[in-house]
């Protein structure tokens, strides 16, 4: 599809001019949950399976990129390595346990694990407890090729990184592979009967989603420089999934930009006082009344109107 | 005497007792989420925020028109009832032909939106309510307030009396039916909408009792109830879903399993409700009292 | 043959449209049933038979129209309201009610009027509910909960019973028995439009037929016209 | 070479619910390139005995041997995998594919790339003649790229045919393959079945007596979740306790 | 051309469970600034408000945002430790000013500290120091602990203990419960069986009212054990009432019924934002007023000059009394050791307390030599 085409061209032009008139940090902020949600939304709107979880990847990975770049003192490749290997771990993990159940039982599964992991993170000495895992520093990419301390530089090292993660989705999705998940999505026992085990795709499933959301969490700890309990805490679970909603279930662009609606609300909101959630819980309530489809769906409706004229 | 990892008998009947008085409050809440998410399919996540509000309007009712506790017990939950049944008319009803996450979505906005205007009027630290029975009994092991006596007794009737309506009257079994599939048994002649709207406001009703049942011993606030709902939609999936049966006993009993960890390892006692669903869930897929499609 | 007294119309369908979303399915369907007739629509798969049905009962977004029910239009109606005038639907796929147990799926559905059967005759007709009574509805075996789908609607009492394909997956013990239970139903006043792809059992039963193609009747067949009319339906039914 | 005919040996199959025997020490043996029905009254335990074949329930007791061997406790897939297909009795396609699709899903297992996530999905193109061949089969060709949400009923039925063909079984399981079909319907998949019916084994459950009369070459009826008789249908059709059990007097 | 606005950020968690703490700091800012006179050096003074959530990442983008591109060269309140932590690093690396009025983390003077950044009103340490101190003084030697598990619960816990053991009592035992929890019967129950004569209530929020409202309820002290209250603002025994609250002693930096001048400051404010202020919104008062007066003396709003002039002149306001702000960055002031007075004694519904005791600052905070802050030599 041409349109789709040249949609994503601008996009990415956009991105990339996008810090001559936004604020890097918050871009980068934005992106990093952007790509936690996509991760989110590989799980839900490919392989059917809702997690109220998804938290745990995130933070923990967060936990393990702060503590390998500053305990450890390694490079922070290391620690994205950690990140998005540490959360796959877990996603196998609790992924193994938790696939073998369906629909709310599922999602309910991986609350409990996320409940379970954010007890261990309130715990575990090297977190911190609430104060967070603070100033982890920022170090050079690289080996020293890629400056970090310049907010606009990294910006570009975490776009590189969302493309990445993005792009791997993409193919996740239009892969032999998504195919059958998509089957085994539409009709489990069917897809069993024509040979599939359909618990293997799942938790194969879970276990990337685990790992994409793994590299948004240590890339946010990357750019933020500490890890902090809310990360892992339920709140963040259920924010993904307002994500994922607000930007439009079953596309592949929509929890990105609901993502960038979300942060961008917090941010903004803030400046509102005491009337932060207010005002955010009632445009939760406008979107579901009035844009169900999410954003991008409306969008894409509205633009097919438009073209069937 | 024989004592139990260094705890004398007494005290864990002591201990034990206050778990059960907290399952009162765990099966009241299961309830009424239970039976909202069983007819609506929806998964309330006003539950907490109107648990509040039933506390609250204790409150109000006492402080403004000096109505007495015993009154409000019936007149609070009636209010908040019919609030929830203005909010089903105006805006869940919308919905229902939707997946259940929309569901989550507005619930959850609507309770940021009545947790955050509360605040804004009565403040965050809230309101103490007065214990209409003050008092007690020396139990010998421990000293048990009569208010507290008086709870778990009102929660086994409510709890009974909700059970007898939906699993043994003929009203029950159009909820029920109504469930699956709603279309159906509208087509055979029931009004099912009007069963939708009048099962939120019981479900909402059901919130807003136990709240007036809590300002006793909680502090009425604002944020009393925003943790509230993930612990009490786990109980109900613990007892297994759609049944009313389950909740209720899995209330009563994750009550004590929570009293037992306070004292055994207290930091993990709010966790714990989470690894012993993990645990079912696993061990039985569709909850303790649940029956597979 | 002639009919000795022209009973009154009891169903009245006409130039009823009907929509699934954006897809047209109804283009203007015509027929009428009168008090006490048993009337079939045949038709091959995707002809609108069913869609007929849910728009009788009020169960389809959007319809336009006439559908009149002892001379009062019901297009307007919501359908609780309808099925409360007297008409009841049994569903091509059962709707068996999974958490309820067989005896209460039986009792479910509102008397609505009286004339209809009581829950022992029902029993009777369907020896294999009773022996199944306390199981969850949705354990039994497909068979049986077709047989459950209709016995629980002829306890209504509903003048009009629209059979969506009941006798679908049926043994043919079975399928007999169903056929001599709708010649009784009959014989009691009840007044039954029947949708079936089984037309050799719709032979057997039938006033009249209507013949739909393509989201319109486009033929009637009286039953005594049958024999002369079999290549006719045959082409039209594909057989 | 006796025993070789026999492509599936069922032995001593017994289910049992909550205290209610669905199926009541069956056995049953498939000879291999035949058309076996299985029939009987409604709830006699057909559906559940093709759950047991292909471990979709697990049995209270007795054996399965599938080619010679014991796939009592194989899974779902794995029985699949081995060659040994079923249909379902309420129709289940993947309503979010559309019918190539629905097919090729089936068609993907043999390639063996379905873990590979890492690769395009044009690798799958190459697959997509065969897919609309067989969508063709059953008569789907106009409907190839429609959503398999958007068929009515009957055409579902044939799409999942379509899917299960697509596996190219040695053994193919249909739980009532002409339910809720036209005539029409019923006359192309009756020969459908035939026709692939020449190289491979049908055990199938059909309350369709003349489809069964005309493509079986065994009978088994099954009545309250035992064997009640056995044979080619001029024989089983006029056994008294089938009669009364299942045929009925009225018509054959 | 108008010359450009000076600006001074303000963050809290206004929305959160801790909201009424932070009531009315925006009105106490301008207060500040009124009373400074409107300008400093010629220049207006602007103020910013943002609400972080309680969550560090949204306090640290607005920090960022604030310090790098609207030219905010304060920002005070940051209640909520995990915020005032990422804050003060963001504050640090850059080189800009956080005066950190809200949290209770010692840490922010300790491992944590930074050259630019200042602890105003109170911390672990001091609340510790002072309730700790005086009720062993007072006779209760024998102490049990309720904690909320959380950093600052322990850190409650341990500086109390210290200063119970130091001062010859000792410690019985304690339960540490988890955050929002929402009965605490059980833990009650087992701090009445441990016959300690003090329970000491390391929690906060809610918890702390649930705690003291169902002591109550229990009988605990009627039985004759007394509560001390760790981290209890005069918010919380408003929201308490007295005949709930009584009798519990705890430390404040500010009760508005001191002396005249704090009454009169307070008539001022109530008649912008209808509440008794807490010690929290004082303390963004004058923590602003401070800062002030040291951008006008040092004659620039470079953050190292600033916070030079402010570690030189006396902290003189209505809540503070020759403080001095030392080199780790911790004000040091007096703190009052208060007790929630019972309903006869109370004149009015705003008259809660009654003073106990004046701890001078050197005593009630950490000396600096043990608290790590690195650039401090011992
Ligand atoms: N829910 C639906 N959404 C969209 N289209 C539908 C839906 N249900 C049916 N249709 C379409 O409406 C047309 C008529 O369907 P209907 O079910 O009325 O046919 P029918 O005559 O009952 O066929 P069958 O004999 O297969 O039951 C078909 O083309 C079908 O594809
Ligand atoms: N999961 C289950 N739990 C309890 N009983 C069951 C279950 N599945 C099937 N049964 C019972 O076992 C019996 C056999 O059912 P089965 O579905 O095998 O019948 P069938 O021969 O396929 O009938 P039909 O021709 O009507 O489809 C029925 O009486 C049914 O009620
Ligand atoms: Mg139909
Ligand atoms: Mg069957």
């Amino acid at each position: 599809m041409n349109a789709t085409r040249i949609g994503y061209a601008v996009l990415i032009v956009l991105a990339l001019v996008a810090p001559l008139f936004a604020y890097p940090v918050f871009l980068m902020k934005a992106l990093c949950f952007a790509l936690f949600a996509c991760a989110f939304n590989l799980l839900l709107g490919y392989a059917g399976l809702m997690s109220f979880g998804h938290a745990m990847f995130f933070g923990m990975a967060g936990y393990f990129y702060g503590h390998v770049v500053k305990a450890w003192d390694l490079a922070p490749e290391a620690g994205l390595l950690a990140g998005v290997g540490g959360a796959a771990l877990l996603g196998l993990v609790t992924g193994a346990l938790a696939i073998r159940r369906q629909g709310i039982y599922f999602a309910m599964i991986t609350l409990a694990f996320a409940q379970m992991v954010f007890f261990f993170c309130v715990q575990a000495p090297f977190t911190g407890g609430e104060d967070g895992l603070q100033g982890i520093p920022r170090k050079a990419l690289l080996g020293g090729l890629i400056p970090t301390k310049d907010d606009r530089v990294l910006y570009y090292v975490v776009l590189a990184i969302f493309l990445f993660g993005y792009a791997a989705i993409y193919r996740f999705i239009h892969s032999p592979f998504g195919q059958v998940l998509k089957a085994i999505r539409d009709n489990e026992q069917r897809a069993q009967s024509l040979g599939y085990e359909a618990d293997r795709y799942k938790l194969l499933a879970f276990v990337l989603s685990a790992a994409l959301a793994g590299l948004a969490g240590a890339t946010k700890a990357m750019v933020q420089q500490f890890a902090t309990l809310t990360d892992v805490a339920a709140s963040t679970s259920g924010e993904v999934v307002l994500m994922a909603l607000v930007g439009g279930l079953g596309t592949i662009i929509g929890p990105v930009v609901g993502a960038f609606i979300i942060v961008t609300m917090q941010n903004y909101l803030a400046f509102t006082g005491e009337f932060v959630l207010v005002i955010q819980g009632a445009i939760f309530v406008v979107i579901v009344l009035a844009f169900r489809k999410g954003v991008v769906g409306e969008f894409a409706e509205w633009w097919k109107r438009r073209q069937a004229r | 005497m024989f004592e139990l990892l260094g705890i004398p008998p007494q005290a864990l009947f002591g201990q034990l007792l206050l778990g059960l008085i907290n399952g009162a409050f765990y099966a009241m809440l299961s309830l009424g989420l239970a039976v909202i998410f069983g007819m609506l399919n929806v998964i309330n996540f006003t539950h907490g925020a109107q648990y509040m509000m039933g506390a609250f309007a204790a409150w109000l009712l006492l402080g403004i028109l000096d109505v007495p506790f015993w009154a409000s017990l019936v007149i609070a939950p009636i209010i908040v009832g019919l609030f929830g049944i203005v909010l089903e008319k105006l805006l869940l009803k919308r919905i229902y032909h939707l997946d259940h996450l929309y569901g989550f979505l507005l619930t959850f906005g609507l309770a940021l939106v009545i947790e955050g205007l509360f605040q804004w009027k009565w403040g965050s630290s809230g309101a103490p309510y007065p214990n209409p029975i003050p008092g007690g009994f020396n139990l010998g092991f421990m000293f048990l307030p009569t208010y507290r006596g008086f709870v778990v007794l009102a929660a086994l009737v409510i709890c009974l009396a909700t059970w007898y309506g939906i699993e043994r009257t003929k009203l029950g079994a159009y909820l029920r039916a109504a469930t699956e599939n709603p279309t159906l048994v509208r087509a055979f002649g029931i009004n099912v909408p009007r069963l939708i709207t009048l099962t939120y406001g019981l479900g909402v009703g059901l919130a807003a009792l136990a709240g007036v049942l809590a300002a006793p011993i909680q502090q009425v606030s604002a944020l009393m109830g925003v943790n509230l709902v993930l612990v009490v939609f786990a109980v109900v999936v613990i007892g297994g879903m759609g049944s009313i049966m389950g909740s209720i006993v899995t209330g009563f009993g994750l009550g004590l399993i929570e009293g037992l960890t306070k004292v055994f390892y207290p930091p993990a006692s709010n966790t714990v409700i989470f690894v012993v669903m993990a645990l079912v869930l696993l061990i039985k897929p569709a909850g303790l009292f649940g029956q597979t499609k | 043959m002639s009919e000795p007294v022209m009973a009154e119309t009891l169903l009245k369908v006409a130039g009823l449209q009907a929509w699934y979303g954006e897809s047209h399915i109804l283009h203007g369907v015509d027929f009428e049933i009168r008090r006490g007739e048993l009337v079939t629509l045949l038709g091959r798969n995707g002809a609108g038979k069913t869609t007929t049905l849910r728009s009788i009962m009020g169960i389809l977004g959007k319809r336009t129209g006439s559908i009149a029910f002892e001379g009062r239009e019901t297009t307007g109606m919501t359908s609780d309201h309808i099925a409360r005038l007297g008409i009841a639907y049994c569903p091509e796929e059962r709707g068996i009610f999974s958490s309820l147990n067989v005896d209460e799926n039986l009792r479910l559905p509102p008397v609505v009027k009286p004339g209809g059967l009581s829950i022992e005759e029902i029993y009777k007709l369907f020896p294999n509910l009773l022996e199944r009574r306390y199981s969850q509805g949705t354990k039994l075996s497909g068979g049986e909960q077709q047989m459950l789908a209709i016995g629980r609607i002829l306890r209504t009492g509903a003048t009009l019973l629209l059979l969506d394909e009941p006798t679908e997956g049926l043994a043919p013990v079975i399928v007999q028995r169903i056929g001599e239970i709708i010649r009784q139903l009959k014989s009691r006043g009840f007044t039954i439009l029947l949708v079936e792809q089984n037309f050799h059992f719709a032979a057997t039963v039938a006033d009249r037929h209507y013949v739909m193609e393509d989201g319109r009747v486009i033929d009637t067949v009286a039953s005594s016209d049958v024999q002369q009319s079999i290549g006719k339906l045959q082409s039209y039914l594909g057989v | 070479m006796a025993n070789e005919d026999v492509i599936l040996e069922a032995t001593g199959l017994t289910k049992e619910f909550k205290g209610f025997v669905a199926v009541k020490n069956v056995n049953l043996r498939v000879k291999r390139h035949t058309i076996h029905a299985l029939i009987g009254p409604n709830g006699a335990g057909k559906t559940t005995c093709f759950n047991l074949l292909t471990h979709f329930l697990t049995p209270t007791a007795g054996q399965i041997h599938f080619n010679g061997r014991n796939i009592t406790g194989s899974s779902p897939a794995a029985i699949a995998r081995m060659g040994l297909a079923r249909s379902f009795q309420i129709s289940a396609v993947f309503p979010h594919l559309s019918v190539r699709e629905n097919v090729r899903v089936a068609l993907q297992r043999k390639l063996g790339n379905s873990f590979q996530f890492w690769r395009s999905e044009s690798v799958l193109a190459r697959l997509d003649p065969r897919a609309l061949e067989l969508v063709g089969a059953v008569g789907l060709a106009d409907f190839a790229e429609a959503p398999a949400v958007d068929l009515p009923y009957g055409r579902k039925r044939a799409l999942e045919i379509a899917t299960t063909l697509a596996l190219e079984p040695e053994m193919m399981l249909l739980d009532e393959p002409m339910a809720g079909l036209g005539q029409e319907d019923i006359k192309r998949i009756a020969s459908l079945i035939r026709t692939v019916a020449k190289d491979r084994t049908v055990l199938m459950v059909e309350h369709n007596m003349s489809v069964v009369a005309d493509l079986s070459d065994t009978i088994t009826v099954l009545a309250r979740g035992e064997v009640l008789a056995e044979g080619p249908y001029a024989t089983v059709s006029k056994h008294p306790a089938v009669v009364e059990a299942y045929v009925g007097t009225g018509h054959g | 051309q108008a010359p450009q606005p000076l600006k001074i950020g303000v963050m809290e968690g206004f929305s959160g469970v801790y909201g009424d703490l932070t009531q009315g700091e925006v009105e106490a800012i301008q207060m500040a600034i009124d009373d400074f006179g409107g300008k400093v050096l010629g220049r207006p003074i602007e103020v910013l408000q943002a609400d972080h959530q309680t969550k560090p990442d949204v306090g640290a983008a607005i920090a960022r945002k604030w310090y790098d591109v609207d030219g905010v060269k304060m920002i005070t309140g940051i209640g909520t430790s995990s915020v005032a932590l990422a804050v003060r690093k963001i504050a640090q690396e850059k080189g800009m000013i956080d005066i950190n009025t809200g949290a209770a983390s010692a840490d922010l003077t300790g491992p944590a500290c930074s050259p630019t950044g200042a602890h105003w009103v109170y911390d672990t340490y001091s609340l510790a120091k002072v309730t700790g101190g005086a009720v062993v003084k007072d006779g209760g030697d024998s102490w049990y602990f309720l904690t909320a598990d959380y950093a600052f619960g322990h850190a409650l816990e341990r500086d109390v203990t210290a200063v119970v053991k130091a001062a010859g009592g000792k410690v019985l035992g304690g339960v540490k419960h988890p955050l929002s929890t929402q009965d605490f019967s059980s833990f009650l129950l087992q701090a009445q069986a441990s016959k300690a004569k003090v329970i000491g209530l390391a929690n906060a929020g809610q918890d702390t009212i649930n705690s003291i409202k169902q002591a109550g309820e229990f009988g605990i002290t009627k039985g004759g054990q007394r509560l001390a209250g760790l981290l209890v603002f005069s918010t919380d025994v408003a929201a308490l009432t007295l005949p709930v609250a009584q009798g519990l002693v705890l430390t404040e930096a500010f009760y508005w019924d001191l002396n005249d001048e704090t009454r009169a400051w307070t008539k001022r404010f109530r008649a912008k934002k209808d509440k008794i202020p807490s010690m929290l919104t004082v303390g963004v008062y004058s923590s602003t007023l401070h800062y002030l007066k040291a951008v006008q003396a040092a004659g620039t709003d470079e953050p190292k000059a600033v916070m030079a002039k402010m570690r030189e002149i006396p902290v003189n306001d209505v809540m503070t009394k020759n403080g001095k702000l030392r080199e780790d960055g911790r004000l040091e002031r007096d703190m009052y050791l208060f007790q929630v007075k019972t309903p006869a004694e109370s004149k009015n519904k705003d008259d809660i307390y009654k003073l106990i005791a004046t701890v001078p600052g050197n005593e009630a905070f950490r000396p600096m030599s043990e608290g790590n802050c690195p650039f401090v030599k011992k």
